[in-house]
Formats: structure tokens, C-alpha cells, sequence
């Protein structure tokens, strides 16, 4: 079985075969044995030339896959090259316009710039509040206010567009 | 003693209220809101009654409600945990009223303490060293007047408020007229009252606050203090007790501060009395928070008292079962908040479904905690998940013992605070116990180290996310495994290239 | 300080170890069995050797195996944890020669106390009081007439013992071949040993056990005394410190017994002196156990120490930190081990997969534990599971948050003893304090009480039933639930019926 | 949907039926409000006239499913009659002979009575050891070990006969 994990924008080609007790398994061209035990769902440990790792998946509610190695997390895409099937691909970072996005389930309170506005770098835009927490949506740069999506008092999800500076 | 009480609250709190019955052989009534039928502290309470929608007026907030429930289960005290209802004299009222007993001080002494205008008139006449300000709410024209004359940077605070809803500092004229509209709206919708007061702002003060206890027959002890300098957003993070610059010399003239400050204001039941601390050790009386804190467990450990326990016994009449000369403190604890929310992200608050949860036990460590695997984070409260708190006989021990078990907590599906505590902990000042309130905005604002053996992890990660694509096996309990003494000619190939491993 | 420890053990004191360690910042090393790979000391360790098949003979107790991965690994010290390799002075000698530090007591005084006749030879040199019988292992034609003499009832034990393991009470004459034989052979099984000798068997005795500590520079301490009378089959069921018939000047009485019995061995690193309690407390030494004892926690709790951190920092050459007069024990601390057993049959081991698993937490609670949800506990050796340890002011207190923690303790798929302790910690006998070694069998032997509510919860049992049949809906955070105040009209009709209500 | 629900023996007849909001339920004729939520698998929320039950459902190893409400347990059968399915029936406590059973894994470490011995009740004919812990199987009954299916050394199985008693 031969995987492409893509990590970071960087791709690791993962062979594995079973070798006569664990896995083995090649890493971007170099073996490595690797004793692997799922102990609960998403949850995996690995002994790796003695030391010993404990592995979290997690499915964030983006879609994306992270793995968790320690305290490190991993957004990782995973393609089987046969199959040609792949998970998700990361949101490429776009340049061009800015689409302001709500982070979290929540509700508007406040449209501080209206469409048309000249907004600073930094400058808020819109207020949105969760969980008693008043949080500011902020220009990453310097710009106009093209468009409003949303109005006070409105309820957004994560990931809503509210608003789109250009 | 009481045979039934009801809480008027949920989380984490509910939940350490509710442990507290159960050891005291009461039973108890939980309340819920539309979106927590299924959280923790309903399934933690004896009984449990549905009062409104999500929107904390309609539920946690709504008096009538919630004193309904109390007449409909029998209940014959109310514990109101903190936040929500339970610094609202009104509230308190309206039980007396009702003819169930509220757990905390009475009405009266929260009206005075409730409103922190009010209280600091009250701590003038008692001679209690305060800081400059006014002692009223103030409409806004006023505010710029004595703003103007106190000198800038100010401090704006919701006179109803706690918790750091309702503040705002201000460092110049320009900047007044949208703290002040920001910090009344807020306390509005908090706290339901806009009256918003002024204090000079103290750069970098220390928070620190003293536990007191009064029972109903005219005893009041002070428990220690706690130090609560590590902030954001005037919201507490981490705070623990001792505090690193408190002496038994000073811990003996604040406590005796605050036991004035609790008589004068005629105070029963657990309160706990805030001061600022300046450079040179001076402390200026802040506030007096009329109710449980979230971060009372850390006197709890220190002084191996049940301050929970003590106030269903102090409601229920009982005098105080000790002497300020019988309280033993010993040891260190520090309570870490796990919140839901991402460090990363400017901590935007993450509600969701959490999809793994392992938490950590064992020698010195207490988790309160209001989640569980499965559970889903409602976005319509307080991101306040649970407190992780770590007891050592020093300092240094409860700090290797909070970060042991943070390495051992994990919470998949929703983002949390975990990783902040890990980098607080590890943090030079932090450790020598520098601390003031602008200690965590400094860290923050400070580069993030760089990732630990980034590159080895990732590989572990690349291996692990293609094994998991590939089905590796679950855990057999008659499984071989492969890295055995039998299987060491493999690894004198492979493994001992060392290239994975952690030294 | 070491930098890498080997833990040459499993189960929940491996993962105690291991969190010691790692809040030491050493780096730890486990050993599993075929059986143990998924085991949670082995997910908790940085490093995980595989050394052998599940019987510990081929593993656990294989001591070249488990100084191979000490080479290999590069660790420079062993911690036996309790059980297994822990009391075995070849072991220790065996890490010596190795240049590995066996975290323990030096070989030599544990040469004197594994074997128990050893110690029972020392200490009648030191004059410390002893019960009457052999301080040697005996044939069996010698013990039949030394039995005689000292007349019945007897107790056989094995030299080499612990834990209850070889030991046989014997009534008559004809009874003795039959526990001779049996106490040998699992003495032999147990222990590699068949030495087995006699004590005049004290009718209902309390045993009570001094903790010591004693560093490598002359200096010894006593840590209090741990009540371990709650046993069946000679095995500790619940510990607890202080002991309820213990005041403070008996614990120094004993405590200076201790220091002295620990010193006339030359005894270095945590050790532990038992005593018998007869009903006029007069006390008798029985043994030394010369490891960390299961039910060390409840001396951490009411101490306020870490017996592991102490024991690492002993055996890497460190003074201790502190003197006799600066122990200080406040408030009461309680053991309940969570076995893998069935009380209702006779206690039959219980392993199997842990389909479900909900662990208490929360104030006073501290939970040690080896297992985990989805884990199938072995059949391969000691079915302890975890252990409970409430912690509370007073013992009242501590009983009240145990029987909490119990009430929110659940472990499916597996029988436990869980209910076991529910019951003890109900008995008047046991809230009052009179227990002696014979408590838990008369406990056993009476009738069970009643069910509680069996009716009701029979009805609310087959409810349930239905509805997991017919497909409950899973927690929505946005469902309406059913007995809201909106729903109140109903309930008229059928809630106020209260035919289910639990008042 | 109606259920019958068969605990210790006794036959509960449960009626469900989605009301306007939770469930509505006839309990052996009686009618009864429930408001159910799973909030975990296998562990349900039940609040009943204001009192709040947490039920824990488990799956023994001999097959039966076990309802915990609170430290009581109970052993259920569930039978949907429109259906005709049912849950695994509850092995009847036989008359006749006794088969002594193995219970839980382990090994035989002694035949203490070979068959053809007489035995008293009470008497020990086999010892199994598990867990490193020697248990005693004791007859049940007076009379003769008529078999004896297994030898010293053997590993064993939960429920595996190991010797008939009659």
C-alpha cells in the first residue's frame, strides 16, 4: 500500500507492508519499522525504534484531518495514488480579494464599517459574539469594504462569508 | 440540614455543586435551558427540570422560572454557582421572599457589594485603602471630567460586573466614548444594568484576592489568598495559591483587611475580597466578589477544606466548624481554565461536538468538569470547559504535576486553551513567579518558540495518518508485538539508524 | 538525576511511576508482554520494549530480559513498581552488577526482609516485639510439632511473601498437610520460593503498617500509618491513614519502632514496616515490605508528599528534603482497590473487553488506573484495575466523597468489585471505625442488604429497555426537551403521580 | 411500538410512542411521560416526573444485556412481539445434573476429584487459576462427579464444562 500524505504543502510518500510482526514501512525512501496498535478509536501507538508515540486523529469540523503527535498538530491530506481518490484539499491561502469569514457559530452584534467604507489593515469590521465573547473581525489589509453580507442580529455559522474587503 | 436544593446554573460548576449534595446526602435539582438537555449536570442531579430556551433570560437568568422549579421539586435552597444569578440581590430577594433559603450572603450585602460603586463607599467609611476613582456610576460627561482630572490611562468598569465583563481601560480622551458605549452595552447584556464607573488604572498592578467565609452567628475567617495576575482581557487564565509574593506577615494583614471588609458590609457565607497589588507590595481593596469563585479549588487544596460543603452548612445555620488559628495551609495549587477556544486564532470562542476526550488523573491533579466525549459545546454560553488543578508540596511540583497532566489531556473535535497552559508554564517569568496582569498579553505578544522536533513529529504523523488510511489493526490482547527482543535483528537495520528517536 | 528510567512493571503503578518521572523530567521505559501492548503504561511511556510471552516468568519477572532493554535503552535506573521483581534481592543485586540503580532498598537489607524469617531473626535482635512462631521456613515434620507447641489455630506463610500470596490460617492438625503443600505451591508460583513458616495466628487482629523513607546518608523518617485491616484472603481490599484507633502518641510509639526496624536492616529508599494490633493496641511486627506498597496514595494525601519523586530522588543520591518534626498529616485519605471480579460469584476473576468506561473526578478524588475504555483486561495477571482514593477534612468527609465517586464510578463489559465497596463504606461497623482483619468476611457472610428502590428501578430499568430497542434519539443541542415548564399541563395528568419519583 | 421487556422472570409490557415533545410510554397499562436522550452510546438520560436516571446499557460476555440504573443492575430480554424477535432467552436454571463451567478464562491447575468420586455439596472438585489467583469449583450438590472434561494444565474458556456432577 503506498499513501501520499501531505503535510504543510510537503508530500511523504508512505509504503507499508506488514512486515512478520508490525509494519513496514517506507518513508520518503528510507525503512523504518514501525509497531502500530489502534487502542481506541482515533487514537493510535506507535513504537518507533523504541520510543514510543501516541497518535490522536481528529476531523475538525473544517473537514480537515489533523493528526496529533504530543502537543503538535498535523493537518494532513491523505491520497492513495492507485485509487487516485484524496482527501480534501487544504484551502489554498488566496491573494485577491478578502473574504472575511465568521470563526465560530455565533451572532452578529455590531456592523462597525458599512460596504463602501475605507478600512485599514487591522481595523475592525464587524462584531460577532459567541459564548458571551465579543470578538472583533479585523481587515488583514488596507482596502475598501466591498461588500456586507450579513446585518446585526443576525445568526452565522462558521465559515459564513459576512463581509469581502478589497 | 437541607434535604433538597436546586442549582441555578450549569458546567462545570453545576456539576462541583451538585458532588458536594451527594456527599452531603442532599438531593438535587438541576435546571436546563433548551440547548443543555444533555449536558453533564443534568446527568449529574438527582432531578431535572427544562425552564426555557438557550438565551440565558429565558433560562438561567429567568428568576421566575427558576423559583418556579424550586416550589414544583420541594427544593429548600438554591445554590446559584457563579455567573448568571448569583451576585443579583434581586435574586437573593426574591427566594427570601419565596421562603427558600439562598446560598450566599444576604440580599443586603450584596446590594452593597454587588454594585462595586456602592461597596466602595462603604470600604471608605471603613478605611479600606482603595484605589483613586469614583464611587458612583457615572453618565458619560462626568466620566471625561474626572477621567481628565485622575489622569489617563483610566479603567471603566461595570459597577454591576465580575469577571471582566463590562471593562475597558482607556489611555486617552479620543478613545472614551467607545469604551464607554462598549463597556455599557456589555454589562448590559451581561449583568442587565449599564451603570459604568472609573478608577485610575494601576500599570501592571498584581490581582491578587483573599477567601473569606463568615458564618450567621458572627464569625468570619480569611482561607489564604489567591494570585490572579494571569489575564486576558481581564478574564482570568490560571491562578493559584500561595501567591509567590505573599508572606505569612502579608497574607495575616490582608486576610485581616478582608475580614473588616466583610463585616463592615455585614457579609455571611464564602466571599472572596480582591485587591490590587503594586510594586511595592502595597494592596488597594478592588472588589468584593459575592459568591463562589470559579478558582476556589486552589484554597481548597491548600487548605483541604470543602468550601462548598461549608457553605450549604453555613446557609443551613450551622456555626463554622473551625478558628482562623485552625487553618492549616500547606502546599502549592494552580488551576488551570480549559476553555473552548483557539490560541491560534485571536481566541475566537469553538463550540462543536467533541469527538475525543482523554483526560488526565493521578497523583495531585483535580479536574471539575463540565464536558464529556460526545457532548456538543452549545455557542450560547461561557466557553468555561473545565479547570485542570495541580497540588505539590512546593511550587515547582504543582507546576511538573499541571504539566505532566496537560500532556496527558487531550480534547479532539473543538479547539481549546491546552497548548496555551503548556506554554505559560514553561515561561521563565512564569516560573519565578513575575507575574502581574499585562504578564500573558506580554507572552502572547511575544514570538511563539518554535515547535519541538517539528520534523520528527511530522514524519510520525505521515506514518500514522497513512496507517490509519491502511486499517491498522486495533489492539489485540494475544496480538505479537513487533519490536521485541526476538525481532532485534530487524532492528539492528532500521531502528538503531535513530532517526524517530526522542533522546 | 537520572535522565531515563525503566519501569519493570505494568498496570496502574507502571503508569504512577511513569507520571512521576515525567513530571521529574526523566525520560521513561516500558516493558510489555504479548499480552500488554495496548496496555496504558506502555501508550504512557516515551520508550516500549517488548520482552517476552504474557506469563511473567517469560516477561515481567525475567530479569535478563529486563536488563537487556536497561543496555539497550540506556536507562540508568529500574523502578520494580510492587509485585513482580520489586522484593527480589537477586534482582537488586542482578541491577548492581548491571551498573543500573534498582530505585529500592540495597540488596542486602532486602535479603533481610524478602525472607521473612530473615527479618523475624534481625528484629528479635533488635528487640522489637514480635508474635510467637519459627524464624525459619520449616519441614513439614517440623512445623506439625512446632504447631503443636504454640498450639492452634497457626498461620503458615511464605518466606518470600506479600500480598496474601502462600499464606494459609489453620484450625487443626488435620487441616496442616493440605495448607502446607498449597501455601508452598503458590509460594513457588508466586515467588520462585517454597519456604514457608509459622506464627501463632492472632484471632482478629488490626493490621496497621508504618510508612518509612531512609536516604543514603543515615537519615530515616516515618510518614504515619496506613489502616489495612479491610482484607479477604489476606489481601487488602481498602487502606486508609490515619488509622481510626491511632492518636498521635501511638503513632510516634510506632513510628520510632519503624525508624528502628528500617535502621537495624541498614534499609534505605520507601519501605514499609507491618504490624499486628491486637485489641488492647498492643502491636507486633509481622514484616518489612521493602517496595512502594499499593496503598502509598493515602499516605501522599494525608502528607502531602510524593512518595515516587522522593524514592527516585533517594536512590540518585539526594538527602531528604526534610526532617521528622516538619511532617505534617492533615485531614483522612481512602483506598478502594477496583479489582476485575465478581463479588456476586465468589470474587472469580473477571477479565475481559471494557465496553464502557466512566471514571469519577472532581474535589477530594484521585484516581490511579491502568485501564481504559476499549481495553481488554488480561487474564495473565493481578486483576487490579485502578484504584480510588478519596481524600477528605475529616474520614467522614472522605467516606462521603468516595461513596460519591463510587456513585459515579462505572466500568461495563467487565465485573467489578465496585459494589463491594458501596457496601463497605455503608457499614456501621465501618463508619464507626471497628474493623479488624476479620471484618470484611463477617461483612460477606451476612445477608446483602436489600436492593434499593428495586420496584422503581426495575420500572425505569425496563423503560429504558424499549427505548434503547426503539432507537432513542442521540443528544441534538438543539432539541426541545419533554418536562419543561411548557409541558407542565402533562404532567399533571401523569408526572404528579410520582409513582417514579425517588424522594 | 410496544416492547416486552423481561426482567428476573417478570414480563413488563412498554408501550412508546413519540409525543409532542419526548416520549410517551405505557408501562404495564400505566401511562408515563419520559423525556430519553442517549447522550453517549449505551448510556441514556431519563427524566420521569422531574427525577433525573442516567441508564447504562451493557453487553455481558454470556450474551445477556445488562440495564444499570444507578448501582442496581438488571438482566433483560427484549422481545418486540409484532416481530417476533427476541433477544437471547435466560439460560433456565436446570434441575438434573450439574455442569460445573469454567467461570471466566484461565487455566486448570488441579483435578481434585477424579470422576466416579463421591462429593458433598460444598466440596471442592476443581481448581482454576486466573489472574494469578486459585479458585475452587465446588459441587452444588451431593453426589457423584460423573465427568471430568478437562486435565490439570489445561486452558480454559468462560462457560466451558469442566465436569458434570449428578
Amino acid at each position: 500500500m503506498t499513501y501520499e500524505i501531505i503535510i504543510g504543502g510537503k508530500t511523504h510518500r508512505v509504503e507499508l507492508a506488514r512486515g512478520e510482526s508490525g509494519w513496514q514501512c517506507r518513508l520518503d525512501g528510507e525503512e523504518i519499522a514501525v509497531d502500530a496498535v489502534v487502542t481506541r478509536p482515533d487514537v493510535m501507538s506507535l513504537i518507533i525504534g523504541g520510543t514510543a508515540y501516541e497518535v490522536k486523529r481528529e476531523v475538525a469540523h473544517t473537514g480537515d484531518t489533523h493528526f496529533w503527535v504530543k502537543n503538535s498538530r498535523f493537518a494532513a491530506e491523505v491520497r492513495d495514488p492507485r485509487s487516485l481518490r484524496s482527501r480534501k484539499a487544504a484551502a489554498g491561502a488566496g491573494e485577491g480579494p478578502q473574504k472575511m469569514t465568521a470563526p465560530m457559530p455565533g451572532k452578529v452584534v455590531r456592523v462597525l464599517l458599512p460596504a463602501g467604507s475605507e478600512v485599514e489593515a487591522g481595523q475592525g469590521v464587524l462584531v460577532v459574539e459567541a459564548m458571551k465573547m465579543q470578538n472583533e473581525l479585523k481587515a488583514a489589509k488596507k482596502g475598501v469594504v466591498k461588500q456586507v453580507l450579513t446585518s446585526e442580529g443576525a445568526a452565522v455559522n462558521a465559515g459564513d462569508v459576512l463581509a469581502i474587503v478589497e | 440540614m437541607f434535604k433538597k436544593i436546586l442549582i441555578a446554573n450549569r458546567g462545570e460548576i453545576a456539576v462541583r455543586v451538585m458532588r458536594a449534595c451527594r456527599e452531603m446526602g442532599i438531593r438535587s435539582v438541576a435546571v436546563f435551558s433548551d440547548v443543555d438537555r444533555a449536558s453533564l449536570h443534568v446527568r449529574k442531579a438527582d432531578e431535572a427540570y427544562h425552564i426555557g430556551a438557550a438565551q440565558a433570560s429565558e433560562s438561567y437568568l429567568n428568576i421566575e422560572k427558576i423559583l418556579e422549579v424550586a416550589r414544583r421539586s420541594g427544593a429548600e435552597a438554591i445554590h446559584p454557582g457563579y455567573g448568571f444569578l448569583s451576585e443579583n440581590a434581586r435574586f437573593a430577594a426574591a427566594c427570601e421572599k419565596a421562603g427558600v433559603k439562598f446560598i450566599g450572603p444576604a440580599a443586603a450585602a450584596m446590594e452593597i457589594m454587588g454594585s462595586k460603586t456602592r461597596a466602595r463607599q462603604a470600604m471608605q467609611q471603613a478605611r479600606v485603602p482603595m484605589v483613586p476613582g469614583s464611587s458612583r456610576g457615572l453618565e458619560f460627561d462626568e466620566m471625561r471630567k474626572l477621567a481628565g482630572e485622575i489622569g489617563y490611562p483610566v479603567m471603566l468598569k461595570a459597577a454591576a460586573g465580575g469577571g471582566g465583563k463590562g471593562m475597558r481601560r482607556v489611555h486617552a480622551e479620543a478613545e472614551l466614548r467607545s469604551a464607554y458605549d462598549a463597556a455599557r452595552s456589555e454589562s448590559k447584556r451581561a449583568f442587565g444594568d449599564d451603570e459604568v464607573y472609573l478608577e485610575k488604572f494601576i500599570e501592571n498592578p498584581r490581582h491578587v484576592e483573599m477567601q473569606v467565609l463568615a458564618d450567621e452567628h458572627g464569625n468570619t475567617v480569611y482561607l489564604g489568598e489567591r494570585e490572579c495576575s494571569v489575564q486576558r482581557r481581564h478574564q482570568k487564565v490560571l491562578e493559584e495559591s500561595p501567591s509567590p509574593i505573599v508572606n505569612a506577615e502579608m497574607r495575616a494583614r490582608m486576610g485581616e483587611v478582608a475580614v473588616r471588609v466583610a463585616q463592615a458590609a455585614g457579609y455571611t457565607n464564602a466571599g472572596t475580597v480582591e485587591f490590587l497589588v503594586d510594586r511595592q507590595r502595597n494592596f488597594y481593596f478592588l472588589e468584593m466578589n459575592t459568591r463562589l469563585q470559579v478558582e476556589h479549588p486552589v484554597t481548597e487544596l491548600v487548605t483541604g477544606l470543602d468550601l462548598v460543603h461549608l457553605q450549604i452548612r453555613i446557609a443551613s445555620g450551622e456555626k463554622l466548624p473551625f478558628r482562623q488559628a485552625d487553618i492549616r495551609l500547606r502546599g502549592h495549587a494552580i488551576e488551570c481554565r480549559i476553555y473552548a477556544e483557539d490560541p491560534d486564532n485571536n481566541f475566537f470562542p469553538s463550540p462543536g461536538k467533541i469527538t475525543l476526550l482523554i483526560a488526565p488523573s493521578g497523583p495531585g491533579i483535580r479536574r471539575d468538569s463540565g464536558m464529556y466525549e460526545g457532548w456538543t459545546v452549545p455557542i450560547d454560553y461561557d466557553p468555561l470547559l473545565a479547570k485542570l488543578i495541580g497540588y505539590g508540596s512546593d511550587r515547582e511540583e504543582a507546576i511538573a504535576r499541571l504539566e505532566r497532566s496537560l500532556y496527558e489531556y487531550f480534547v479532539g473535535g473543538i479547539k481549546t486553551n491546552l497548548n496555551l497552559f503548556r506554554r505559560i508554564l514553561a515561561d521563565d517569568d512564569f516560573r519565578a513567579g513575575r507575574l502581574d496582569t499585562g504578564f500573558l498579553d506580554r507572552l502572547l505578544s511575544a514570538p511563539e518558540p518554535p515547535p519541538e522536533r517539528a520534523e520528527e513529529r511530522e514524519r510520525v504523523a505521515a506514518i500514522a495518518a497513512a496507517l490509519f488510511a491502511a486499517g491498522a489493526p486495533a489492539a489485540s490482547p494475544n496480538g505479537k508485538p513487533a519490536n521485541g527482543v526476538g525481532a532485534v535483528s530487524r532492528w539492528k537495520q532500521t531502528g538503531r539508524k535513530e532517526l524517530l528517536r526522542e533522546t
